[in-house]
């Protein structure tokens, strides 16, 4: 990606650059002494930290004490060699998107979103659709281009499929919040599978979102892009509409 | 002392209306039943045990007859009518209820006296088994007395309830007061309650009567072994409320989360079935003398929380009438209320302390349930731990109640035994430190938190005067609370609710009603 | 207004007792001068350059003519008659002075008038640079202004200054307004300043005037890129209290740790030696502008915080009193108090708050400097970090000057990157969330702030008066601050003072006494 | 040591046994961005940590990205064979140490003890040494049986030494809580060096004390004990007696 950019290994920056400081803190399962705090020095040594210091150790509960530790990583990762796919938007202003839709796509572009599966939480869902929008940014349904449904929370993959069918919806938007033992993954992935046994996954643009999601898993689990934390309503429009108005509207 | 001004009046004027609002829900509450109640009045007279497919007994017995249309008459009617028809113990009539090739249709044999005679025992039985439990906390709690308020109060969630059982007595050990057991994600949209010990579960762990059992264990020997009384509590919420209810009630649980509204806004449940199932959910509590935790610090997560903090109010107004029609005592109406502001909005901690004054001064009987930032948590732990501990001095100044416990990781995962330590080490130095903040200061008449908390007062009066207007069916489906819309038919479980028939037969309700 | 009941007439009784003791040692100053005031005058004048074993020049003129008994005249006596013996520049005669082949005994040649004469133009120069620099800053504070008060202050502590410089900037960038870079753990107790950029130090990068540069440099750069003058700050401490006083004047510093008795107290300096040259390190930071931080935080660190806060406040009474008597407006006198006391104290955060409040209305012209918890921080920065926490919002709501953040890993190191960060965001959220809190609320009359507040006065203006009756050279002795106890004659550095000659000569003191 | 408990190695304790859960918090050199994000992953599982979460990354500074990362450590610590030197003291009461001062030794035990080099924080030693002791446990000058001499801070090795030998110490104690660089154990190994060479090592006992100090450490720097923090002056009391009054004082 930076073909130019030399491979610089990078450790951790503490007080000075290469002196590899980080902080670790953990339970074990015995009660502070001597040995405990012996055992949490061994234990943040095998993590590649070296000159451990054992700040504190503390009773945590009866049998479990709590360990901070500080000390010098070895460990240093090369960063410029890392290729990170990322979101390409070029961030379109209010105008730009309206404008865009109108005179390169002549209708409205359809959007279905929902929170799937037995996760509940739709705040982040209606930050990118509904009108309120996210910090300030108003929400896909507040363009004048877009058409957008928002299916609420708890819903199956296969009524947020039909629904989007039967919308003709050029994108279908779903939000994943539990994590927990990775629901999120199987959920939207069963999505997509969903799609490609029904034959229509390429007719469609699917979004994957949530705070644990990035670009990079969005397209692992076979979306066509990943939003995370931060996200914007805006960043979303934008997205949609360099993929879906690329070329002037064929007139009809 | 801090105190805010509060109009007295306007108060008043807030919870005639509250009940008249409840009262025009309490009308067709008491006209109908659910799928739900009828199997919590199944399991009150002590139907037990699953099918082979892990199928509770009461389900198949509640669902036959309301597939069958029967069940406008109530359960009991069945139940007594085999306990007449021969059945020899109650389980028999419950499992002929269910099972019995012919299904009942109520038609000739006993009428509805014979069948309340028959039931009388074991009404008076289910009664005796709450009342047992009751008993039994109320002698606890005067051989071990609780902790000073605010009482803290911490979340074990592994999934597994063995687990859960060690965190109990680990967060015990590290100065809990109260320990929740958090609830898989899927459950409160199940309409069966799960049976047996659970190790399983996404994001919390299966409530079910064993688990609670084995959390009561846990949570009574660290009384003992920390000579303060350990509260447990659960949810009483989703489309098994009162089921769940009544569990609580005789495996001796402390608090329940129930809420007249929560399903309905959160987890889209229908709202003629949750107004139904909160009422007779609240009569079990109000028998086992169990305190709530009402729900209204979830609106201020979908909601914002300076624009709509009067909602929470309303709501807790609401919650009250609805609590006093299920016959609660004050003393156990945990309402609740959160501090969630944008931390970073100027003087976000002075209208904190508004909100947090007003509903202490409001609610002066009421065990107040104080809940920590959650929406505007982010991975910076660090941060998060300060947020929680500028929660915590809110919490000690105003003398709430109940107090859940920030947790730095909110935003990351359900808390872990190193999480749950240092958030209970940092309470206990704040609410040593600033001990008596409260009786030390006073706000100034015209200032920041004096306006804020008139201003809150007064938006809520409005509102409740809409809502009373339009009726809290109407309201809730304009988006009144939490900035959530719901229908009057819409949402999970609506097909559960019926009507009562004229010869509606249900003596365990009826004691329950008589309690009061 | 959340203020503390004062009387007004015990503070100036404070007030005068303290000038009476500063006015017993102010006698003694006024007859003494050190080796360490010498050089200050010597580089003053601008001497400069080290030998080859790095030793500065103004050492080895000094130390000569104290070697050969002849400084009770004033190096400035030599450094004339050099000039006037034909020395070509000031520098030039300074080097006469430390290598000449003959010492000058002072044996006839000009007299004090012809020295005074012959230095006039150097003397004037002397103020002109430092006048300069004064003119500069306030130049530039009119173009970029200052960031609000409590204005947030952090360390930096690399021990190269290279690396301080990157790390000055980053902490700028992440919101500080003023940046100390901490000394090496040994420069306090040595009798020279270190020359050149330095890249080594224990626990901290020496103070030399070429790393007062480089870091003036990236925090000029700093404030012009965050839009807010940033401050720099150092320590004017230790055996060369005086020579780094001059520095930090000439290199533009904004704030300097500089107190009349830190040295005594907590490097076993000697006393004597301390109070003369606290006094003409003084003349030196009252004619430049600079705000000094004096020390009595560190009196929490030695004795008890509960106990022993009255020692704090009598110590700031005298530090005023030395201050007055140098030339400091009060604008000038951050003086330092701390938030020490146990943290699991009952009521601990009160106790702070009625301290805090107390000086900062006694002290109320005073950019009074608030130090945080240090002594109780343990390695667990989790809890430190919502001690610190606490400490903020006693700075905001008690409107302190100048707040020098805690940090979390206090126990553990000098701060790292990360945790400067997280305590400047910590702060940022704690100062704009309970911005307006000292304006909300009121104290209860006769609570536990209030009365403690009239405690520490009391007991504050008992110990003045006991000072003054030992005298503060016994008082010292006897352990009357910090727990600690030291003798006239002890200490580092006795033989560096000298009694001053009848004939002494001192144009740039005499200077800079004027200008007052 | 506890020759009997099996080997069971120990993971991280986050909410299960054996989930190996720990927190890693650290700054790269790198300003946010996907790419920096997934450099602290990857940072992160260069330590041994699974299904690393990068659960915040913010800009610290200009260049600067801060990282809070949790995931599941893999490595685990085997407790029970880790054989560390505890300082094996039979917590006495001040009776005890009285009397079996008077009566096996028969005379006072002299102690003198200074934080040297130039660290200058007398608090540690001055809560061993002085009447006023520590959380309530007073120092060793409050007893009968000793005789203690505090020479406090920024004591040079040499002077300490001179010192002993002058008051024919049974006992120097060692204060050391500037740690920077390790400058504390360069300092407490010199002064044990020093009484090598000047050959009175072995008719003293040496104590090392200080916040970053364990009985390990001390051994390992050539002292007879090392006390780290919490110690109380009735420790160091009880583990005297222990050393110099084993057997009852021999009748002169
Ligand atoms: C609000 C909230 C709730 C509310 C939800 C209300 C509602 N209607 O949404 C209530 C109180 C009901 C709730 C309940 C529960 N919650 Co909850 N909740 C939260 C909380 C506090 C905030 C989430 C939030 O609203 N964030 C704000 C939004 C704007 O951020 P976001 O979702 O990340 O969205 C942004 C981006 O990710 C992106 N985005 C998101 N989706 C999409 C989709 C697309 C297509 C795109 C392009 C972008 C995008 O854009 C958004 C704007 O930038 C978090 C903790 C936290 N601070 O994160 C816990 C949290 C998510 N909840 C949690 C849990 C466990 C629960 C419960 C299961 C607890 C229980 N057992 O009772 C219940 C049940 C709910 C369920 N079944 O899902 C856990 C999840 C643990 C995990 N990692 O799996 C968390 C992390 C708390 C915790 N530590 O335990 N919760
Ligand atoms: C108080 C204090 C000071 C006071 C000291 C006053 C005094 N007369 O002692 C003052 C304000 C003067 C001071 C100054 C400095 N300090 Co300082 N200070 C501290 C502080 C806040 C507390 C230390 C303390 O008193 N602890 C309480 C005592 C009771 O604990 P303790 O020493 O561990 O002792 C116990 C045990 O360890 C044991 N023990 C200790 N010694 C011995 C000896 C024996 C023989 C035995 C048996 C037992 C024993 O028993 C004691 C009781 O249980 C710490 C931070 C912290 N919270 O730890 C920083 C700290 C130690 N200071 C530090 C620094 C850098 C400095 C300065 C160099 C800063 C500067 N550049 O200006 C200066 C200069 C001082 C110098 N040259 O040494 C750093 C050290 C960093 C490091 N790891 O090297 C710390 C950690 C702060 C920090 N994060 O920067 N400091
Ligand atoms: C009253 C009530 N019930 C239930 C819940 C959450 O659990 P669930 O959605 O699993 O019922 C909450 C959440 O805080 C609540 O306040
Ligand atoms: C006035 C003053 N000088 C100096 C110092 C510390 O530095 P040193 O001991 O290196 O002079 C402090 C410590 O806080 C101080 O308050």
């Amino acid at each position: 990606m930076h073909p130019t950019s030399p491979a610089k290994p990078l450790r951790a920056y503490g007080d000075r650059e290469g002196d590899g400081m980080v902080q670790l803190s953990f339970v074990l399962q015995l009660p502070p002494s001597a040995r405990a705090r012996e055992a949490a020095k061994r234990f943040a040594e095998a993590h590649g930290i070296e000159e451990p210091i054992v700040a504190t150790m503390e009773a945590a509960a009866e049998g479990f004490a709590f360990f901070v530790v500080y000390g010098h990583s070895k460990h240093a990762v090369d960063a410029a060699s890392i290729d990170v796919p990322e979101v390409r938007t070029e961030a379109l202003s209010r105008e730009d998107i309206e404008h865009r839709i109108k005179t390169r796509l002549g209708r409205k572009i359809v959007v279905v979103g929902a929170c799937t599966g037995s996760d509940a939480h739709t705040v982040g869902i209606d930050a990118i659709l509904n009108y309120k929008g996210y910090a300030g940014d108003k929400g896909l349904e507040s363009y004048k281009g877009f058409e957008a449904y928002n299916l609420g929370a708890q819903v199956e993959n296969d009524q947020l499929a039909a629904r989007a069918r039967a919308l003709k919806a050029d994108a279908i938007l779903v939000s994943q919040v539990i994590t927990q033992r990775n629901c999120h993954k199987e959920n939207g992935r069963a999505l997509v599978e969903l799609l490609e046994r029904e034959g229509w996954r390429k007719d469609v643009i699917v979004l994957f979102g949530g705070p644990r999601v990035d670009h990079k898993l969005g397209l692992e689990l076979g979306f066509d892009a990943g939003f995370g934390p931060g996200t914007k309503p805006s960043d979303v429009a934008s997205y949609l509409v360099e993929q879906l108005c690329s070329r002037p509207a064929s007139v009809p | 002392m801090a105190t805010v001004p509060m109009d007295v009046r306007k108060v008043a004027r807030c919870r005639e209306i509250a009940a008249e609002i409840a009262d025009d829900v309490q009308g067709y509450i008491d006209a109908h039943t659910t799928v739900g109640v009828e199997r919590t009045i199944l399991r009150a007279y002590g139907a037990e045990g699953v099918d082979d497919q892990g199928v509770p007994l009461v389900n198949l017995a509640v669902d036959r007859y309301r597939e069958a249309g029967l069940l406008g008459r109530g359960i009991a009617t069945y139940v007594g009518r085999a306990l007449l028809g021969g059945a020899t113990t109650l389980q028999d009539a419950a499992e002929r209820v269910a099972f019995s090739p012919e299904l009942d249709r109520g038609e000739g044999g006993p009428g509805v006296d014979a069948v309340r005679e028959a039931l009388r025992p074991h009404t008076e039985a289910a009664l005796a088994r709450i009342d047992k439990a009751r008993n039994e906390r109320e002698a606890l709690k005067r051989r071990i007395a609780p902790g000073p308020t605010p009482q803290k109060y911490v979340i074990v969630a592994t999934g597994n309830i063995y687990d859960d059982a060690v965190q109990a007595k680990a967060a015990a050990a590290a100065g809990a007061d109260i320990v929740a057991v958090i609830r898989a994600t899927a459950q409160s949209l199940l309409d069966y309650v799960p049976h047996g010990p659970t190790t399983e579960g996404y994001g919390g762990t299966f409530a079910t009567q064993d688990n609670f059992r084995i959390i009561r264990r846990a949570v009574d020997e660290a009384s003992e072994e920390c000579g303060r009384y350990i509260q447990q509590t659960n949810y009483s919420s989703g489309l098994c409320m009162a089921e769940i209810a009544w569990m609580a009630a005789v495996e001796r649980l402390d608090m329940l989360l129930n809420d007249a509204m929560y399903g309905i806004l959160f987890r889209d449940i229908n709202m003629c079935r949750t107004f139904v199932d909160q009422y007779v959910s609240r009569r079990f509590v109000a028998r086992a003398g169990i305190v709530i935790n009402t729900g209204e610090d979830n609106y201020l997560t979908t909601a914002d929380a300076v624009e709509k903090a009067h909602t929470v109010l309303s709501s807790q107004f609401i919650n009250e009438a609805f609590a006093r029609r299920a016959g609660l005592r004050e003393g156990q109406m945990g309402l609740g209320h959160a501090y969630e502001i944008d931390p970073w909005l100027e003087d976000s901690f002075l209208l904190e302390i508004a909100q947090a004054q007003l509903v202490r001064q409001i609610f002066d009987r009421h065990p107040i349930k104080w809940m920590p930032p959650t929406k505007h948590k982010t991975g910076d732990i660090f941060f998060a731990h300060v947020h929680d501990a500028m929660f915590d001095l809110v919490g000690v100044t105003t003398k709430q109640s109940i107090e859940l416990l920030g947790m730095f990781s909110e935003a990351i995962q359900n808390p872990l035994l190193m999480d749950r330590y240092l958030a209970l080490k940092a309470t206990r130095y704040v609410f040593g430190a600033a001990r008596h903040l409260g009786e030390e200061i006073q706000f100034k008449p015209d200032g920041i938190v004096a306006r804020r908390a008139v201003q809150v007062l007064d938006e809520a009066l409005a509102l409740l005067e809409e809502v009373r207007r339009d009726t809290i069916w109407e309201a809730i489906a304009h988006g009144a609370f939490a900035d959530v819309k719901r229908t009057r038919t819409g949402g999970k479980g609506y097909a559960g609710v019926l009507e009562r028939d004229p010869d509606y037969c249900n003596p365990l309700l009826a004691a329950l009603e008589k309690t009061s």
